[in-house]
């Protein structure tokens, strides 16, 4: 709409900045193509390229994982966390946004624990209470555990976005009838958009990486990917580099398509206040 | 839901209060005792931060009271969320959800009431064109100009028909054809639906001309509540008049008393006002009167002009009196600076309030 | 016994007795935290297609061994034990069996394994190891071997010595992972004491004066210790590394695999021992008596010699099979293609001459880990 | 009466809307805490028998132990510092419209899909003594021999820059989005230079997600584990205070020494939450006019 | 830095436009020419939407144009960032600092220039006084009345004594009183300092007693530029007239013409106007006429009154005229509705231009 689309501008501090993202990229482009060329490489010793092309290791990974089944599921888990710790969490993160109540640092530290704690401490008891009540060793247990880190990420994450919600746009809401559950759905979530994208693709992210209360919760049939990729990665025994190399691009790629389709539905960019953006900057 | 909790004879505030700070420090709203009548249009009125928009929060049950109550006939309701109240506003900053068009902005609350489609696309309809947006209606609110973004507003509250509106300045960035057009309208609304409505402004004329009751604010509290007739040439306080347009107040003295009327000296002269309160003889007073009953006569109170304003078809002018007392008054004479006047006061224009 | 969370209670349904075969087919859940399903599921699959009758489904799920006793100790606890099977190493069985995780399946059950009787007798040390819990499927006598680029290294060194002056020669170019990673660097670090005379190899807190010192020489002339053999694989590839530790699997399998050139060579350290290495059985406390009979039928059937053959693999575990008498003849083509290609003929003479011993406790090769991290792998810190 | 009391609460902000806090809640009450204090007094309940704080005296006294806190908060103090500051001004300079942006976002978050694994295995390769990096550097004949940038402290904190990076980008830019541009041009008129507009509105605005944005990030890098295994040097210089747990729990199995360490862990980041959310509370939280 | 490049004797705005939509669509902003001369106090005026703060922050640099150049004496300054143009600037929405106080909100512009320490504390707090915000110095904006937030708004662009001052209806949220004491500090700053204001505002009365010229607009497009006295007593179009309070706007025809005095007729009587613009017999025009200067009398045009609005002293009075058009008068008179009146229009008050 603004005629005058402007380029990104070029002061001295600007070409230091993207200087810098330049060379982060080259190199990370380097990172990431040298395992991609591993993973179809046959043989790779002390040379610029590989020694001949093949793609036998995705397919001895996709056999011997039945990655079919375990990306499905993968994709299953990592859905329900996503939306689950959100539907909890977006909830949460607005009473501690909004109000101030006696006892809210307590409340706040409550749910900043489980992201300070490494799985080790509670992930044996916490799977012990999963498979007392029979959800692990299922689908249902490997959600439940993720989502001890995953609810508390989402409030945490949510909170600065909330308070940033002019409150009066809430009221004027009220005043037109809409009750809480309107007001959220209405008012909220679509201008929290930006937010709701941010945490959500970062649950995702830790989701689809959790491995420990995944393995810890997991039966046979609800292991995610990354188990499978830390198996292969340090499982006693031999496994050909290339093939470790396959399953991270797999994982890689998969975490790709994931994010690609949250953003083809959601601009991360995309600003509510997009019509006042600054138009000379 | 909100309709059957919103119809109402007799809306009640009861000694309703609200502080922000300590107990300590004055309440930005303070006792506020106020019976509002179904059907009809009372307007808050009062200078800048005196508890106007905090009265119609707590009306609308935005900010909890901290300490009153208020009732709808006998149902005590300053407990009920906003949303249960079913009363409309118009906030004074506009609250437009930045996210919806202005035609979305102004379906929200109908959809909220689950009306059909039809009926909420032909009423928002309506409302668009009532705030003349016609044009506009698929822009966003950062789109709009300040004034049409306010006109969204009015269309956003009034086209649910609450049964009670509260409007927080709703015209205050409106041109004066625009406002005129739109007071014409917001009362026809008002009669045409029966709606009770509170209307805060910070225009007297707005508030006179539309206000069935006036009620005078100032620092949290009621000065003074009444019909605008009354407001306007009784007003209860120096500080009502003063706010009512009575530019002029002179701390003079009372010379003379004869009934409820007074007789006080200025520059020389000797002027009858009404005493509005306690006054006696000696008393430091003030006398308050409006510029338009301050007259350039043939003789008078004799003055300097020394400042002249054009204002369309009149002047303001301000004349100093006895090189200290400033008096504010409009002609359509042409006087200009400098020039020696003399002054007379339209009979029973002056009141004199105890000081 | 302190484990987490807490001692296990036995689970309930699995003290009774065992029928000789499940009264349905039994659905089975392996648990692979070993890599041994590299070699064993092929048996296991021909058992299924075998005995429908007696297991009808086999599903199989793979971990890293370190937190598998967690996760059994989570199952447990809770009453509700969903692996049947686990194949694993000496770690994740002897991690188990400190934790009271395993079930006692020898004491009562050994006469339904008969084919346990023809342990090659390596193995039978191994099986000893394994306590009446686990049971032997799969062996190897692994190293501790040096591996090196012929092209590199003409002359490699013979002795423990050699390799010393080597390493001090040619900096930053012998190579070890960090043994808790790494079967080769375990192996090498338990098959020192033999190599230089140690007064007790099996205590490696108070009778390993020699392999600490020698290992803390050898540190001055190494730049840092990977976190994996496979990364040591790659530095003897690519040629950042010319010697590494290795063992009989670890040389074979990486080269038919691409990971290291064919031309890689081997040479033993002079005096060395065999520490072997096997992989386990063993079935958690609170499976149902119908699974331990299947699983006991399961069991027998790998011990044979047809499918103890299978073993063989592509060098993986070389050679691999447990029992006496098994033939590379006997072995899939594949398998046999693989290691006449790869395999290497002095493997024979080297494992029929040189002794064999079991590798360390568990206790005991913790404790060697721990010195080992401090004082050889940590005093990296203070010097870089 | 009890309206008067409703009010009193409301104006302290108890009201029906706590009840968003329930599920919450209850979730983390339920599946969090129970296992938690769980682990917290299985931490005072030594393996080898001895005093309550065995453990903790253990850890404390034993110096190999005790070096990890400072190694981890060396590593991760720098990288979730770099994270944040560097996405701060990329973040700001992608605001307002330009061609190309919505890309040129997708490209900065796309590393956040890379993974651990990825690029543990990614370092290594290219930045190893045989990688391209280090062949180019040598082709180009700027060094004579390979640098070393793996497996020791810098590869470990490639790695957090990598994985940090993004995630740090991401929230800064979602955070940044939020603040009305208005609040700029105001500045601006009132005389304050792109650098002062910055540091004087947009900054403590920010302040509130950048706190948060911190705090996540530098818990991710405390707790840093795979890649201080695969790309540091574990034993040595990128010995981390989650590998000293983990080698208590899965190499030791001695699960109350584990969870000694690890509530260490949780103490001493909570010392670092502490004082950022102390800074935070200073500043301004609340509406930033963006949304409204 | 600022003040240096922002002295100047004049500002020129050349053909300055600005579009937000399609260039098929009316430009917000339309080829404004308009010259300002240092120390002038020019009001923007005009209907809501019509581009008013458009032009403000295109002057601003807030804005890009889409058309047209702005030149400061012979300095081209349309692509100067908006702090290198050391313009101050009063926003509509007010754009205060949430996150600082009213103190740190006035001073931000002061500390922005470096000012040694005690002349900020200085001048801040003379800034605050003069807002009658004291009390108040150390809330945020988030905790002040809308009326209070407009103040600081005027008192942290005031502050800087910027050589030009943008005001975007800096006046729409306060109350008359407050409205007429803030007229009258903002004239005597400009005047005091010698700055020069460009003043947007809706109210016709503040334009016509501030501005030294006005600027009226309407769809983005200048009407008229003049004095207060010409655009108030002449309208260049009828717009214009409307705009200006001509609220009587009655499209009639032309009957007689003597030089530029037409004659209309008007419910069966003639009545004498002055011609604006080319009319000729028995053309459609249209008599603009202020409700002040229609009067009722003995005799004149017949009507009807239909409604009766108090306004204080005066009354608001709608009387229909032929069964169809409306007059709009305002009278002192006590009148109801149904009465029948005559009504006589203030010679020389009555304007036709042609329709
Ligand atoms: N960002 C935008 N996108 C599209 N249209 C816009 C935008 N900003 C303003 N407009 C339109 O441009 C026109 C002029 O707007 P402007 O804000 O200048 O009006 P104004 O004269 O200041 O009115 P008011 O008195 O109501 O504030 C309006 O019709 C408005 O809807
Ligand atoms: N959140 C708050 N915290 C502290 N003080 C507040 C808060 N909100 C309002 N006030 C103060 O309460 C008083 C009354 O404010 P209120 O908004 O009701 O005024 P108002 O009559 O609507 O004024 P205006 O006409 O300027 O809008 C003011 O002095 C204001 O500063
Ligand atoms: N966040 C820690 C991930 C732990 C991965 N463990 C892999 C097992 C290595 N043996
Ligand atoms: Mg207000
Ligand atoms: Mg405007």
């Amino acid at each position: 709409m603004n005629p005058k689309v402007r380029s990104v501008r070029a002061t001295p501090l600007g070409w230091v900045i993207w200087g810098a993202v330049v060379f982060f990229f080259v190199n990370l482009a380097g990172v990431v193509f040298s395992v991609l060329v591993s993973s179809f490489g046959t043989k790779w010793f002390d040379t610029w390229l590989p020694s001949g092309f093949t793609t036998h290791w995705y397919g001895d990974a996709w056999r011997e994982f039945t990655l079919f089944h375990v990306i499905v599921v993968t994709l299953l888990v990592s859905g329900l966390v996503v939306v689950l710790s959100v539907l909890v969490g977006a909830p949460a993160a607005y009473v501690l946004a909004r109000k101030n109540f006696p006892g809210k640092r307590l409340v706040y530290l409550t749910f900043l624990l489980p992201i300070l704690m490494p799985p080790i401490t509670y992930g044996i008891p916490l799977a012990t209470v999963l498979y007392k009540f029979g959800f692990a060793g299922h689908l249902s247990g490997v959600v439940l555990a993720n989502l001890v880190p995953s609810v508390p990420f989402v409030i945490l994450t949510m909170t600065p976005f909330i308070e940033q919600v002019d409150p009066r746009i809430e009221d004027a809401a009220r005043m037109l009838g809409a009750g809480t559950r309107s007001v959220f759905l209405k008012i909220l979530a679509p201008l929290l958009v930006p937010g709701l994208l941010a945490s959500g693709i970062l649950v995702l992210v830790r989701t689809v990486g959790m491995f420990e209360l995944t393995f810890l919760t997991a039966g046979p049939d609800s292991q995610t990917l990354v188990v499978a990729l830390y198996y292969s990665m340090s499982a006693a025994g031999i496994r050909a580099q290339q093939s470790v190399d396959a399953m991270a691009v797999m994982y890689t790629a998969m975490m790709l398509v994931l994010l690609v389709v949250a953003l083809r539905f959601v601009n991360p960019t995309q600003l509510v206040a997009r019509v006042k953006e600054e138009p000379s900057e | 839901m909100t309709s059957s909790t919103s119809n109402f004879e007799l809306l009640r505030l009861d000694g309703v209060t609200r502080r922000f700070g300590p107990a300590d420090q004055p309440a930005a709203l303070s006792e506020l005792d106020l019976t509002i009548e179904r059907g009809e249009f009372i307007a808050l009125l009062g200078p800048s931060g005196c508890g106007k928009s905090t009265a119609l929060n707590c009306l609308a049950g935005l900010l909890p009271l901290t300490a009153g109550s208020i009732w709808q006939d006998d149902r005590r309701i300053d407990t009920l969320p906003p949303e249960k109240r079913g009363f409309g506003m118009v906030f004074q900053n506009y609250a437009l959800f930045p996210h919806l068009t202005v035609r979305d902005n102004i379906a929200f609350g109908l959809r909220m009431r689950n009306l059909p489609k039809a009926d909420v696309q032909r009423r928002t309809t309506e409302a668009i064109d009532m705030v003349q947006l016609a044009d506009h209606a698929s822009k966003l609110p950062g789109q709009l100009s300040g004034g049409q973004q306010q006109r969204v507003a009015i269309a956003r509250a009034t086209v649910l028909e609450p049964s009670l509106v509260l409007m927080d300045e709703p015209l205050s960035n409106l041109d004066a054809k625009l406002r005129l057009e739109m007071r014409t309208e917001i009362r026809r609304l008002h009669q045409s639906l029966g709606l009770t409505t509170v209307y805060v402004t910070h225009d007297q004329e707005e508030a006179l001309s539309m206000a069935d009751r006036l009620v005078v604010m100032r620092q949290g509290k009621v000065q003074q509540i009444g019909t605008p007739e009354q407001v306007h040439t009784k007003p209860a306080t120096w500080h009502v008049a003063d706010f009512m347009g009575y530019r002029n107040l002179l701390p003079l003295k009372a010379s003379q008393l004869h009934g409820d009327q007074v007789t006080v000296d200025l520059g020389g002269t000797a002027i009858r006002g009404a005493a509005q309160g306690a006054v006696a003889q000696d008393d430091d007073v003030i006398a308050a009167v409006r510029p338009e009953d301050v007259k350039i006569a043939d003789q008078g109170v004799k003055g300097l002009v020394e400042v002249v304003e054009y204002q369309g078809r009149e002047r303001a002018v301000e004349v100093v009196v006895d090189g200290e007392t400033r008096l504010h008054l409009r002609t359509e004479q042409r006087v200009e600076p400098g020039e020696q006047v003399a002054l007379a006061v339209t009979p029973g224009r002056l009141l004199v309030y105890p000081a | 016994a302190c484990g987490a969370p807490t001692p296990s209670k036995p689970a309930a349904d699995s003290g009774g007795d065992v029928p000789d075969k499940p009264a349905k087919a039994v659905s089975l859940n392996i648990l692979d935290v070993a890599g041994n399903l590299q070699l064993t599921q092929p048996m296991i699959d021909d058992f299924v297609k075998q005995h429908p009758d007696v297991v009808s489904k086999v599903t199989y799920s793979k971990g890293p061994a370190p937190e598998l006793a967690g996760k059994i100790k989570a199952q447990q606890n809770a009453n509700r034990v969903d692996i049947d099977l686990v194949l694993t190493g000496t770690d994740g069985l002897a991690a188990g069996q400190e934790q009271g995780l395993w079930l006692d399946l020898l004491t009562k059950y050994s006469d339904r394994l008969p084919g346990m009787k023809d342990y090659l007798p390596p193995a039978q040390k191994m099986q000893e190891l394994g306590g009446k819990e686990g049971v032997t499927v799969t062996y190897y006598p692994s190293g501790p071997l040096l591996e090196y680029m012929p092209s590199k290294v003409p002359s490699p060194p013979k002795t423990a010595q050699d390799l010393l002056a080597y390493a001090k020669a040619n900096k930053g170019k012998v190579m070890y992972a960090r043994p808790a990673n790494s079967g080769p660097g375990r192996t090498f670090l338990m098959g020192l004491p033999y190599i230089l005379g140690d007064k007790d190899p099996k205590d490696p807190v108070n009778g390993w004066d020699k392999t600490w010192a020698y290992l803390k020489e050898l540190n001055q002339y190494v730049d840092f210790y990977p976190s994996g053999t496979s990364d040591t694989m790659k530095a003897l590839a690519n040629g950042s590394a010319n010697i590494i530790a290795s063992t009989t699997g670890w040389d074979i399998n990486p080269r038919v695999l691409g990971t290291v050139p064919k031309e890689a060579a081997i040479t033993p350290i002079q005096g060395f021992h065999w520490v072997t290495d096997a992989h386990y059985a063993v079935v958690p406390k609170g499976v149902s008596t119908d699974k331990q009979a299947a699983i006991l039928q399961l069991l027998q059937f790998m011990l044979t010699p047809e499918q103890q053959a299978k073993a063989y693999d592509k060098g993986y575990f070389y050679p691999g099979p447990a029992i006496k008498g098994v033939e590379l003849a006997q072995a899939p083509q594949e398998s046999k293609d693989a290691i006449t290609e790869y395999g290497r003929p002095e493997y024979d003479k080297l494992i029929a001459d040189n002794p064999t011993e079991v590798p360390l406790d568990a206790k005991a090769l913790v404790a060697a880990f721990d010195k080992w991290d401090r004082e050889v792998g940590g005093s990296k810190v203070k010097k870089s | 009466m009890s309206a008067t009391w409703q009010h009193r609460l409301a104006e302290r902000g108890v009201d029906r809307r706590l009840w968003l806090l329930l599920p919450a809640t209850i979730f983390v009450l339920l599946l969090f805490v129970y296992p938690f204090l769980y682990g917290l007094s299985l931490s005072f309940q030594p393996m080898d028998g001895g005093g309550v704080l065995a453990n903790y005296d253990k850890f404390f006294s034993d110096a190999y132990q005790r070096d990890t806190i400072a190694t981890t908060l060396k590593i991760a103090l720098p990288a979730a510092l770099l994270n944040v500051l560097a996405a701060v001004p990329i973040a700001f300079r992608l605001r307002g419209r330009f061609r190309g942006k919505r890309l040129l976002t997708t490209i900065l978050v796309v590393p956040i899909t890379l993974g651990t694994v990825l690029t543990a295995q990614g370092l290594l390769n290219y930045l190893g003594p045989t990688g391209w990096f280090n062949r180019v550097l040598l082709s180009l004949q700027i060094v004579d021999d390979p640098i070393r940038l793996t497996n020791n402290y810098w590869g470990v904190f490639f790695s957090l820059v990598i994985t940090g990076f993004p995630f740090a980008f991401l929230l800064v830019l979602s955070y940044l989005s939020g603040i009305d541009p208005t609040l700029q041009r105001a500045a601006a008129t009132l005389g304050a230079s792109r650098a002062q507009r910055f540091r004087r509105i947009t900054l403590p605005l920010l302040a509130p997600g950048l706190a948060t944005t911190f705090l996540l990030t530098f818990v991710l890098a405390f707790s840093v584990f795979p890649s201080a295994v695969l790309v540091g040097n574990p034993a040595g210089s990128t010995r981390v205070i989650s590998l000293a747990a983990y080698q208590a729990a899965y190499e030791q199995y001695d699960y109350a020494y584990a969870s000694a360490i690890a509530m260490v862990m949780g103490a001493v980041e909570l010392v670092v939450v502490a004082i950022v959310l102390v800074w935070r509370s200073r500043l301004y939280t609340g509406s930033t006019g963006g949304k409204g």
